[in-house]
């Protein structure tokens, strides 16, 4: 039976032992606050950053006119004929870059494409902690491998190869990188529901046509992502850089001469005192804008490309 | 119907195809397995190579020695102990904060353009160079707050750096746990700190703590961060002890001491014109790996049993 | 909190730093008192120094006018000890067969500001030398053995072109100069004689008709290897000289051992009457620089305290 | 017309509910729950059946965006447990819940039923220990399970945890009980024993029960409510509903016609 | 009995077949697939008609651990193609497969038609481009696509998609067309075409088709079968399983008294 209420039911008194706790309500909401403060922290962390790299840049571009920052090449700001152009740093970072990721990617996608529709269960249960084991390893080793060991055998390769050059450390940073593209892109492969493949199999599709033409495609937006977050990783790359790749600042794309990046530049001048407020102590705030609008752009076209993947399936 | 047999006409001709086809597939498993074998060979190699030039100073002498200008007699006393006091500032100013952080975005923070604000940063601060947290640390801590260059300013670094890699494990773990828990917990009537103190954080905390120690090895071994601060060189005595024999049993002096810790020694000893520090430098490489990767290796193991674990 | 005085604090020069580290080494074990060493180059160190963050400042330079206008702004003092020399050696790959000298107008065609972007190749500095190119590898710009070389060379102190690799990380150069063939570099003697096997010093012509010298003990002692022989020193705060016993007993100590001790980590020492001299000029407690400001190249030592008044 | 001699317990009246997709999942529902009487809400899926039982432990609270509008007024304090001002941690502690799927917490099993007593901050271990004694064996569980009171309480059958959680349920003493298809994750056995227990607690408490097996209803309730795409369609005593039905829609649902 | 005049174009011969977790999916079923007739496999959920329906074109040996014991002939070759020698790659070749939810790759219409042929090797645009028409005309699709062959197949409605993937199974000219449950994510507009595209299929080849939905095994097979726990109940003519069937528990399913 619906009984039928017309009107809106008058407004009842609360009884005691039902009334909203006031002590226990307060308490719940400060616990809330302080939890946004910490949360907050993560939020004024960034800004720290863009404050003090702009702050700084700032005064660096009230000496250098940005023009010049953007166009010269040379970059020269500690020495008596001093001249302020990013583009021979931008240089070193992209050309250590791009070895990096011409190791990384295809290293990377194979790998991938092998753990997520090749591997035995087993075998990827074991072979994915002992990569991410490699993520570990500190960056400062890497440094000393590249410069100790990989360079002088890529020198019995190449006799003419300089000490410092972009090459090794360029190599070994892809190396560093491939677990980060492995393991990004077959949680992208394996995100691929397993219909997809069923289908490609029930054609008669063996593994490798399978993964190539059906099962690639399908997750090409989480394996792009997973790229762009490892370009991420090796512009933002410092030791490795700093200690193999040499620390002059040298616009040029060839591998095989040395170079300083940007992040070898920050380190290089970290290492000496500079004096609070002058040229120089601005100048690696200003080439750390530069490292870090580098790095955000790749971070935010990565994080939504792979969003937008998230969201297909 | 002709089609009707298009297999069985050419029966040889297909047998080929697929035999052809096939050992494609044999030939990428082959590929497969050597491109992932690079990245383990390297390690090893690295490993090896390290060992192999360090292996004369590993013996205790080398943990319980100050540096030294006789490179046979040098030690890590200071840069391990550096590194242990860098690393308690650094766990105590990231990890409370980042496990705030996570249970507030996955617990309490309304879904609006706030949250969503908080989320992109906590992804992108994730992607930020180690080196631009050097700068951070230069520009706040170093001058900015004046604490120079100081076990406090190294430890608070690190802690920033790893504060994005403890908000996003605290997150993971906590999504792990079902909704049913929650509403099984909120319908006898707890509030929602009870709720997550009581469960969320209980349930979660093997998670959280694979993150907490992936993340303390990551500062362990950052070195770029460490240097643009400005480590010391030569420090052959230890920062005054953080507990006390008298009453309040605690200092923290330590605090604001110079100190130096393994990567810089590391690094120190390879700048050294005496090729016998070289080797120094190897055995403190070999230790930093060990060290990282047992770190590494136990968060990997904790989380493979955590998810073996798992029942709901 | 320990009081300040607690901790001997030493920065600086990268050139000096294995002779305080041997010291302060030596000395914390005879006398249990803390010593904080850094590297921060002789610039850097002088800039701590000055702003009053170290008792002892480590100098491969003497001090220069700006440094002294800083300390005397923050009215601090310091009491200028020579504790050893150095050579400053030209280097380059072994395998580089056709230089057997520079002149320093050769150096400086290389070193000056003007041939920044321009000068290239080694035919550009010497036309008998082949077109090939050229390589340089030197000290940091915050570096003391940056300061002098110019000086040396140049004929003004930081006077220099920018396209070469600067490191305060003197491994850097050596690492540099001994794979490339092209390359050549400078910087202290003692990193020369550690890794003689895989660079190569070059004999310095002073002036023209004077002899080509290698960089040895002998030639930086009689005087002979010139115009790159120099003193290094340390800088005393003369208030924590004066007010902390601790920084005086580390100077004693200092002065004391530092023949042993510099031939140990193979530096080159004073002679006997130099030590006697500047541990005469320590117990007179004499503050102030015998250059005023401006770096002088080959002065003498003896010459060098009497100056200070 | 229900026929019954017991007082009214709960009831809401014209309750309307909207998710914060904006959905409209409940429409003007009125309903009594009898006092210490079973009543069953069926209805196909989808038509707001779990919707309703968890408004009345105000449990869509927890997610933001939800509304509520009406009341639902428990006796006899004679309240709105809907109002603003009446705080829905209270309200849980009085009117408990039992879900689908047993939802044990990974603790043991003498800590899932103590946790309602911990929650309200008793501490005194003997009375903890006394409640959670009685509470499990109002469940029928105590003889199961009292020599390992300390193991996980994972290790229990699919029954046994339910069970544990009607205990866990029990042990704060509700006046209420709601049930959420209880017994669909389990066997024949364990559903035959939930069954029975619910006609014990029967006795003590109030309890509201959604079950999509209406042969369960026919068996364990006094009272049910029929409910089609939001709307409450019939309500009556269940020999009523079962035998006789008033509306030509139950009917169809009843006999299988539809649903 | 079946009556029939049509050969055997394939038949399972007493086949077992187990999961990797040591579960017996089925039991011993021995059943004829008639050439150019349509026959449906009914049975309550988890009675393993998928299980069965895959053995056909192994699609258990993507999975590890499975195995089958028995025999599946296929004629007029009679081979065995459960044999170990017999490659699954060969079978798939010549059994194709539509599956519950419409599965296109992520390329255009026409690259999902033409998938099969690419495997195979054909390079031949022209041969391609034939087949491609074909298959979308047998799939009674071309006239709604053929101006956009190179959209994204992700843009068809779901009916559509369906189609394109029996015109991808089609294009490669099979002797035998798997269907599991192919309407049951559909419409019943949608529903309508793909039954009245089945019908026609007919003509060309041999057809399984695994149906929770009696009414369409009705309307559509010559030959159902009724499976129940693994086993094979009963093989009949449609006509006769829906108007007199042997066994007691088919007609219970067929009636709705279970399932
Ligand atoms: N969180 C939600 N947001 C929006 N709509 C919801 C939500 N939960 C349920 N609904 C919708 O509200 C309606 C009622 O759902 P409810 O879960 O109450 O049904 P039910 O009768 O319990 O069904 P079942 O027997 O399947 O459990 C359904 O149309 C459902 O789709
Ligand atoms: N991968 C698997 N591993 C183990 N057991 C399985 C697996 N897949 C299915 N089963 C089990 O095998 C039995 C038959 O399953 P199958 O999917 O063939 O049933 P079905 O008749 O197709 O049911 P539905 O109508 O629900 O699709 C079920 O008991 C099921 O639980
Ligand atoms: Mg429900
Ligand atoms: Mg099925
Ligand atoms: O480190 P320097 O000695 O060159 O100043």
């Amino acid at each position: 039976m619906v009984s039928q209420v017309l009107e809106k039911p008058a407004e009842l008194p609360i009884s005691a032992r039902l009334a909203k706790n006031v002590r226990r309500h307060i308490l719940e909401r400060v616990i809330e606050f302080i939890l946004m403060l910490a949360a907050l922290s993560a939020v004024a962390t960034t800004i720290s950053i863009v404050v003090i790299l702009l702050y700084e840049s700032f005064t660096f571009f009230e000496h250098v006119s940005l023009w010049d920052f953007l166009t010269d090449t040379e970059w020269t700001p500690l020495f008596e004929n001093a001249h302020y152009g990013i583009l021979p740093l931008v240089s070193g970072t992209l050309t250590t870059s791009a070895i990096a990721l011409a190791v990384a990617i295809p290293l990377g996608t194979i790998g991938a494409i092998y753990l997520s529709e090749f591997a035995s269960h087993r075998t990827r249960e074991i072979v994915k902690p002992i990569l991410e084991l490699l993520v570990g390893v500190p960056t400062v080793v890497f440094g000393y491998f590249a410069l100790l060991f990989v360079t002088p055998l890529l020198q019995k390769i190449f006799p003419e190869l300089p000490g410092f050059n972009m090459l090794g450390p360029g190599i070994v940073m892809g190396i560093m990188i491939i677990p980060y593209i492995s393991s990004m892109a077959e949680d992208a492969m394996r995100a691929v529901p397993m219909s997809m493949r069923e289908g490609s199999y029930a054609m008669g599709a063996t593994r490798f046509q399978t993964a190539i033409r059906v099962v690639t495609p399908a997750a090409i937006s989480g394996i792009i992502a997973a790229y762009i977050l490892g370009i991420s990783r090796a512009v933002g790359e410092t030791m490795v850089v700093a200690l193999a790749a040499g620390q002059q600042p040298n616009l040029t794309f060839n591998p095989m001469e040395s170079a300083a990046t940007i992040t070898a530049y920050i380190v290089q001048v970290a290492m000496g005192d500079l004096p609070h407020g002058s040229i120089g102590y601005q100048s690696i705030f200003a080439a750390g804008l530069v490292l870090m609008l580098m790095t955000l752009t790749f971070n935010i076209i990565g994080h939504i490309t792979r969003k937008r993947f998230r969201e297909v399936y | 119907m002709t089609t009707q047999a298009s297999v069985l006409e050419n029966l040889a001709e297909v047998r080929a195809m697929i035999r052809r086809h096939k050992r494609n597939d044999f030939l990428f498993s082959i590929v497969g397995l050597l491109a992932l074998m690079i990245g383990l060979l390297t390690l090893l190699t690295l490993f090896v190579d390290l060992v192999a030039d360090g292996y004369p100073r590993f013996n205790l002498d080398f943990l319980t020695n100050y540096p030294s200008r006789r490179a046979a007699s040098a030690g890590l006393l200071s840069a391990w102990v550096g590194s242990l006091l860098v690393m308690l500032v650094t766990f105590f100013s990231a990890v409370p904060m980042g496990v705030a952080a996570g249970v507030y975005l996955e617990e309490y923070a309304p879904k609006n353009w706030f949250s969503d604000l908080i989320e992109i940063n906590v992804t992108n601060l994730a992607g930020v160079p180690s080196i631009v947290y050097g700068l951070l640390a230069l520009g706040l801590f170093v001058y900015g707050l004046g604490f120079g260059e100081s076990i406090l300013t190294a430890g608070l670094t690190l802690g920033l750096l790893i504060l994005p890699i403890v908000i996003v494990t605290t997150r993971e773990s906590i999504r792990g746990i079902p909704v049913s828990i929650r509403e099984a917990a909120y319908a006898v009537g707890a509030t929602k700190w009870q709720v997550v103190f009581h469960h969320v954080l209980h349930y979660s905390s093997g998670g959280i703590l694979t993150g907490i120690i992936i993340g303390m090895a990551r500062a362990l071994g950052e070195t770029a961060p460490i240097i643009t601060i400005g480590a010391l060189t030569f420090i052959a005595f230890l920062p005054p002890s953080p507990v006390t024999e008298a009453a309040p049993f605690i200092n923290f002096d330590w605090l604001q001491s110079g100190f130096t810790v393994l990567p810089i020694q590391m690094f120190n000893w390879l700048s050294r014109p005496d090729h016998a520090f070289h080797i120094n430098a190897a055995a403190t490489g070999a230790l930093i790996i060990v060290v990282t990767l047992l770190m590494n290796g136990t968060a990997i193991w904790l989380r493979y049993r955590i998810r073996k674990n798992i029942k709901w | 909190a320990p009081a300040k005085n607690d901790i001997i604090r030493i920065d600086g020069s990268s050139t000096v730093y294995p002779i305080t580290e041997a010291v302060a080494e030596e000395f914390q074990k005879a006398k249990k008192i803390k010593v904080t060493v850094g590297i921060s180059g002789t610039g850097g160190g002088f800039k701590k120094f000055c702003r009053g963050e170290t008792d002892i400042s480590e100098a491969s330079r003497p001090i220069l006018t700006k440094e002294i206008e800083a300390c005397k702004a923050e009215g601090i003092e310091f009491i200028e000890l020579p504790v050893a020399y150095d050579a400053l050696t030209v280097v380059v790959n072994p395998k580089n067969t056709f230089i057997k000298s520079f002149t320093v107008e050769e150096l400086k065609k290389l070193w000056e500001p003007d041939a920044q972007g321009k000068v290239k190749t080694w035919k550009q500095v010497n036309a008998a030398w082949p077109d090939t190119p050229v390589k340089l590898f030197g000290a940091g710009s915050d570096s003391g053995t940056f300061d002098y070389f110019t000086e040396a060379i140049v004929g003004k102190a930081k006077s220099s072109r920018g396209d070469f690799t600067a490191s305060e990380d003197d491994n850097v150069l050596v690492q540099g100069v001994a794979s490339d063939v092209a390359a050549t570099g400078y910087f202290g003697f003692a990193y020369y004689e550690e890794n003689s096997t895989r660079v190569k010093a070059v004999p310095i012509v002073a002036k023209a008709g004077a002899p080509a010298v290698l960089p040895s003990r002998e030639s930086v002692m009689n005087g002979t290897y010139q115009p790159l022989s120099r003193p290094l020193f340390i800088y005393v705060s003369a208030k924590a000289a004066k007010e902390n016993p601790n920084v005086k007993a580390f100077i004693d100590f200092y002065l004391a051992n530092s023949k042993e001790l510099v031939e140990e980590v193979k530096y080159i020492a004073l002679p006997k009457h130099e030590y006697a001299a500047v541990t005469e000029h320590w117990k007179a407690q004499k503050a102030g620089t015998g250059f005023g400001g401006e770096p002088e190249v080959g002065v003498k030592i003896t010459d060098l305290l009497r100056r200070i008044k | 017309m229900v026929t019954t001699t017991s007082p009214i317990k709960a009831e809401s009246r014209d309750l309307n509910f909207y998710y914060s997709n904006g959905h409209k999942a409940l429409k003007g529902i009125s309903m009594p729950l009898y006092e210490k009487r079973i009543t069953a809400l069926i209805g196909p899926s989808g038509c707001g059946k779990s919707t309703f039982l968890r408004c009345f432990n105000r449990m869509h609270d927890l997610y933001p965006g939800n509304s509520y509008d009406g009341q639902i007024v428990m006796h006899p304090d004679n309240t709105n447990i809907l109002d603003n001002g009446v705080d829905p941690i209270e309200v849980r502690m009085r009117i408990s819940m039992v879900f689908q799927k047993p939802n044990p917490f990974p603790k043991s099993i003498y800590e899932n039923v103590a946790y309602g007593l911990r929650v309200r901050g008793e501490r005194n271990k003997r009375v903890v220990d006394d409640k959670v004694e009685e509470a499990l064996k109002g469940a029928a569980l105590w003889d199961e399970v009292k020599n390992r009171l300390h193991d996980l309480a994972f290790n229990l059958s699919g029954g046994q945890q339910q069970r544990l959680c009607i205990a866990r349920a029990l042990a704060t003493d509700p006046e209420i009980m709601l049930f959420d298809e209880p017994t669909s994750a389990l066997d024949p056995i364990a559903t035959a024993n939930i069954e029975e227990l619910m006609s014990e607690l029967r006795n003590k408490l109030t309890i509201l029960v959604v079950t999509h097996n209406m042969q369960q209803a026919a068996r364990v309730s006094d009272y049910t409510a029929y409910m089609y795409l939001g709307e409450l369609i019939e309500y009556d005593d269940t020999d009523k509903i079962f035998t006789n039905p008033s509306r030509k829609e139950t009917e169809d649902y009843i006999t299988g016609k539809f649903g």
